[in-house]
């Protein structure tokens, strides 16, 4: 399969974005700023062209085939925003943000009860005692102890003994609880953190593989050894900027 | 400044970590070294069913994702379809998502091997993307050719030698969902599984397995294949480590990385702790 | 009357729409009522449709700003960015006036040639992210800290082949935690989150949350 | 009207929630006052916007990446709230706010939001708002190439985010610590929840952030409200415990919930 000149522009271009972006994790530099500002660029024109496809598929479409005139209500909400360019009257954008957080807020308002509260509730009555196996029995207890502890963690305005937590009974209980709540919700951002690493090392060997393939290895070659002078010369500026570090603060702010 | 600190301010250095990890991510890549790793029942079940096909198996591939999570799916359903070539099926691609045609092409250039096995037309068939969601899958089952009359390459299908064998959801033995997504496999459980019975098998992220996991264990699927490590155990039983398998030394190696700095950060903050604790003593 | 369009327009239009949300979400009505209600759900994202090429503009305007004043070490970026905006959205308009959508070559071209790989790399540059953050994050300062740290190992350990080849037990011992605990662990945040939401809306539509000091 | 199966208990949770929520406004407006625990990060926010005048740095503020038209645009009001504080604060110190986003849909707010803050702390002159209030683009990965360019850039010497934060949490939360800036973030997407936890100095873990938006409107009426999300709490308390009862007993009240 011949390429065209067309292909070949692209991968090398692809290949120097991405050796580009990754060289910000060492240090900003001239050649991330480019690359920034090209996928900024394409991303704001690329979300333009989202926004005019739901407008003409989801907005117009339904008007002109299926007759669905109620669809002109989002498209004159729509049109509010552009409302903000009319100075005095640029309020009136407002109404293009309340009724699309209008949507949203109902939606999450509306299922919540049921997806985040009953559905948990339910899901926390579980079996205390198993016969015939120990270990998911203390399992079951310790997540039941971890949920409740958690709960009344959360609660901001019942403490018992008040907010000066007064040593009574009842506090040492909720005391005891809650403790089991936080060490409970530590040992699940311990997981889910390392859970995590795993993935974010697959991506990162997909766009190693990429920049490591036959057609981008010379791109790759070349935007690395670009990227190191990029760097280095980021830098010495800094290293020159160092001696008058107070001036170079307000020079950086309008960027 | 203590040599403990000195020592300590060196690993801090992040440019330091990054390389190291740069260099700990590619060296297994270009060399593997197959660190033995065990085979799940789970991948192993599936491995035995496809084996227990029929020769000539008609199969139905949804390809379900979008270029970044390739790297995770890619593999496995590589080591699939290797394994299914085998057999000399009647491979039918579709997509029900909008990156299907530049995912289905950057499979063929990841099993070329596979796809140089079959002739287009009559071995395998691209049908592109289907608008339409859940309501266009309902409509495959019930017979591809009439409902899609072109292919992804414009191609008519009426007069296609696949589809004598591969139309129907009835004529097919197995179908494949390769997906980064949850909603897609619900689809197929309903249109494809429900009325037809066709079996169904779930090639996913490991991110997505949880929430796919009930399907599984109410038998509406054979099996699933999870993420990297899951392509990884079907490459081995294919006899042909790949992608997937190098990918895990790699995994090795990045981790390894991260728990060695985690533990020596903590062994040199504790000793200077323990330093400073000291200090005003003397 | 400017202060009813202002400040009370904007809630009554929330006010009505979550009135109407929630009664066709928890009761049974007819079916034209039910398909008024799916296409409600979808205005939201036609009007934000608009929103989005407001925002194209913006961005447009506030790097043009730049460009006509040469902002030394910012306008040449604000070129690159400017140039690949415009040219972007030219190709995407063709693309739908025409009716080939995104599979318009050109378009097709910067959104398989830019847009794809910039945003696979900005994702998996978490992976540098994470390492270091690990470094930092996974101190024992405290005994709620061990803790983080030990399952923190677990997991690592047992997600990869190297904590297989150590001690076998890793990987069901972190798939016991990650199925059990972890699940415990964030039942309440979930339960606090729903509550959380659910008073958030009620003082929005009693328009207490948003542009009350007027 | 009949309901639709399965959400009966549901609609009631809403609706008693709903009502007391409403009686806990009306009852502060009275001036009925009810205490509240502390929450360290929320009054960290008052103490970074000091820390970063004092520096001589700006204060940066983010909400995530997300929409207004799905489920998770209660989060944003919550971000929305808590930028509303910080730009009071910013006008009563003399900051510099640099607010970044990514949701179209949210511009007219949230320049509104922080133009009123200025104004309303008496110093409208400060309010640039091409300086202040950013929108970048609403595509997930450059949205936090930009904040993380801005974050070097800019040096703030606090960095604030409250909203629903997806994979960007990481990199925004890494790329602060570099600056050495003070980090506060929270956001109910739990998923997200363990890398603020890790990477920044306070959190407001899930429902935190909501309780955050009541305090920052400084606003006895709505602070009130936090009372009845307690309340909500209990219930769900009383039923884990009554269905833990109930089990051996044999009968399933989790199935009950949803008839």
């Amino acid at each position: 399969m011949a390429l065209s000149y067309w292909d070949i522009f692209g991968v090398w271009i692809a290949a120097a974005i991405t050796v580009w972006l990754y060289s910000f994790a060492f240090k900003d530099n001239v050649l991330y700023k480019f690359s920034e500002h090209l996928f900024l660029g394409v991303a704001a024109g690329y979300s333009f062209t989202l926004g005019l496809d739901a407008i003409s598929r989801t907005g117009i479409t339904p008007i002109v085939t299926q007759g669905r005139v109620e669809y002109i209500v989002p498209i004159i909400f729509g049109l509010l925003f552009f409302g903000k360019y009319l100075g005095r009257y640029a309020w009136i954008a407002r109404y293009g943000s309340m009724f699309v957080l209008g949507v949203g807020l109902s939606i999450a308002v509306r299922t919540a009860p049921e997806a985040f509260i009953l559905k948990q509730v339910a899901a926390s009555i579980l079996p205390l005692y198993i016969p015939g196996d120990p270990i998911m029995s203390i399992t079951h207890i310790l997540m039941v102890l971890i949920i409740i502890g958690g709960i009344l963690y959360f609660v901001f305005t019942f403490i018992p003994g008040g907010t000066e937590q007064r040593p009574t009974t009842t506090y040492k209980v909720y005391d005891i609880l809650v403790k089991f709540g936080i060490y409970g919700m530590m040992v699940g951002f311990g997981a889910l953190f390392a859970r995590t690493v795993m993935t974010r090392v697959a991506f990162f060997i997909g766009r190693l593989r990429f920049l490591m393939g036959p057609e981008a290895i010379g791109a790759t070659v070349v935007a690395v050894i670009l990227v190191a002078i990029a760097i280095g010369y980021a830098y010495m500026q800094e290293r020159k900027g160092g001696a008058q570090a107070a001036g170079a603060q307000t020079a950086t702010s309008s960027s | 400044m203590s040599a403990a600190e000195k020592i300590y301010n060196i690993l801090s250095t992040r440019q330091l970590l990054y390389v190291l990890l740069i260099i700990m991510v590619l060296i297994p890549l270009l060399h593997p070294f197959g660190i033995p790793i065990s085979i799940s029942s789970r991948v192993k079940a599936v491995y035995e069913y496809i084996e227990k096909l029929p020769d000539h198996p008609k199969v139905l591939i949804e390809i379900y994702y979008e270029p970044a999570a390739a790297t995770e799916l890619e593999p496995g359903l590589g080591a699939i379809l290797r394994h299914l070539v085998k057999k000399h099926p009647k491979l039918v691609f579709v997509s029900l998502i909008a990156t299907g045609p530049i995912m289905f092409e950057s499979l063929k250039r990841y099993v070329p091997d596979v796809f140089k096995q079959l002739k287009y037309g009559e071995d395998y068939v691209y049908l592109g993307f289907l608008t339409g969601g859940e309501a266009a899958c309902a409509s495959l089952a019930r017979g591809i050719k009439e409902f899609v009359p072109k292919d992804n390459y414009g191609n008519p299908t009426a007069n296609m030698p696949i589809f004598k064998y591969a139309d129907k959801a009835k004529d097919f033995d197995l179908v494949i969902i390769v997906s980064s997504g949850t909603d897609v496999f619900e689809w197929y459980v309903r249109q494809w599984y429900t009325p037809y019975h066709v079996p169904l098998l779930f090639v996913a992220l490991s991110v997505i397995a949880p929430s796919i996991e009930p399907f599984v264990s109410a038998g509406q699927a054979i099996g699933m294949v999870v993420g990297q490590r899951g392509a990884a155990e079907y490459e081995l039983l294919v006899g042909k480590p790949g992608s997937a398998m190098a990918a895990m030394d790699a995994q090795s190696f990045a981790h390894g990385l991260i728990i060695t700095f985690i533990i020596l950060g903590n062994i040199f903050y504790w000793i200077i702790r323990l330093q400073k604790k000291q200090a005003p003593a003397r | 009357m400017s202060v009813v369009a202002r400040r009370y327009g904007p809630q009554a239009v929330i006010l009505i729409m979550m009135l109407f949300l929630i009664v066709t979400y928890f009761f049974v009505m007819p079916k034209p009522v039910m398909d008024f209600e799916s296409s409600v759900i979808k205005w939201g994202s036609v009007a934000a449709g608009f929103a989005m090429i407001v925002g194209a503009i913006d961005i447009l305007r506030y790097h043009i700003v730049y460009l006509v004043r040469r902002t030394p070490g910012q306008w040449f970026y604000s070129l690159v960015l400017v140039v690949s905006l415009l040219i972007t959205a030219a190709a995407g308009t063709i693309g739908i006036v025409t009716g080939v959508g995104t599979t318009y070559a050109p378009f097709a071209w910067l959104y398989n040639s830019i847009y794809v790989p910039a945003q696979a790399t900005i994702y998996s540059i978490l992976v540098f992210y994470i390492a270091s953050a690990s470094f930092r994050a996974f101190r024992v300062r405290n005994a709620p800290a061990l803790l983080l740290l030990i399952t923190g190992l677990i997991v690592m350990f047992g997600n990869t082949s190297l904590g297989y080849v150590i001690w076998p037990g890793f990987t069901p011992l972190s798939v016991w935690l990650n199925k059990n605990i972890v699940a415990a662990a964030f039942r309440p945040i979930i339960i606090g989150a729903g509550l959380g939401i659910i008073i958030t809306g009620l003082r929005t539509i009693l328009g207490r949350e948003l542009y009350r000091r007027e | 009207m009949v309901f639709v199966a399965g959400k009966g208990v549901a609609f009631s949770l809403l609706l008693i929630l709903f009502v007391l929520g409403y009686y806990y406004m009306k009852a502060a407006e009275r001036g009925k006052r009810y205490p509240i625990r502390r929450i360290r990060a929320f009054e960290a926010i008052e103490e970074a916007v000091g820390r970063a005048v004092e520096m001589g740095r700006p204060i940066h503020f983010t909400f995530g990446y997300g929409n207004l038209y799905s489920s998770v645009a209660p989060q944003y009001v919550a971000g929305i709230a808590v930028l509303s504080y910080i730009a009071r604060l910013a006008g009563k110190y003399g900051a510099r706010l640099i607010a970044t986003f990514g949701v179209p849909e949210a511009i007219p707010i949230v320049e509104e939001i922080v133009r009123e803050g200025y104004r309303s702390a008496g110093r409208p002159e400060l309010f640039k708002p091409e300086d202040n209030v950013r929108y970048l683009t609403n595509m997930q990965f450059a949205y936090a190439s930009a904040v993380q360019a801005t974050l070097i850039r800019e040096r703030p010497g606090a960095n604030i985010m409250v909203g629903p934060f997806y994979a960007e949490s990481l990199i925004f939360a890494e790329t602060g610590s570099w600056t050495g800036a003070l980090q506060i973030a929270g956001t109910a997407r739990e998923t997200q929840i363990p890398f603020f936890v890790l990477a920044c100095d306070y959190v407001f873990i899930g429902e935190e952030i909501f309780a955050a938006a009541a305090l920052a409107s400084g606003d006895p009426a709505i602070i009130a409200t936090i009372r009845s999300q307690d309340i909500g709490k209990l219930i769900a308390l009383a039923l884990i415990v009554i269905g833990l009862i109930l089990l051996p007993l044999g009968v399933n009240l989790g199935k009950l919930l949803f008839i």
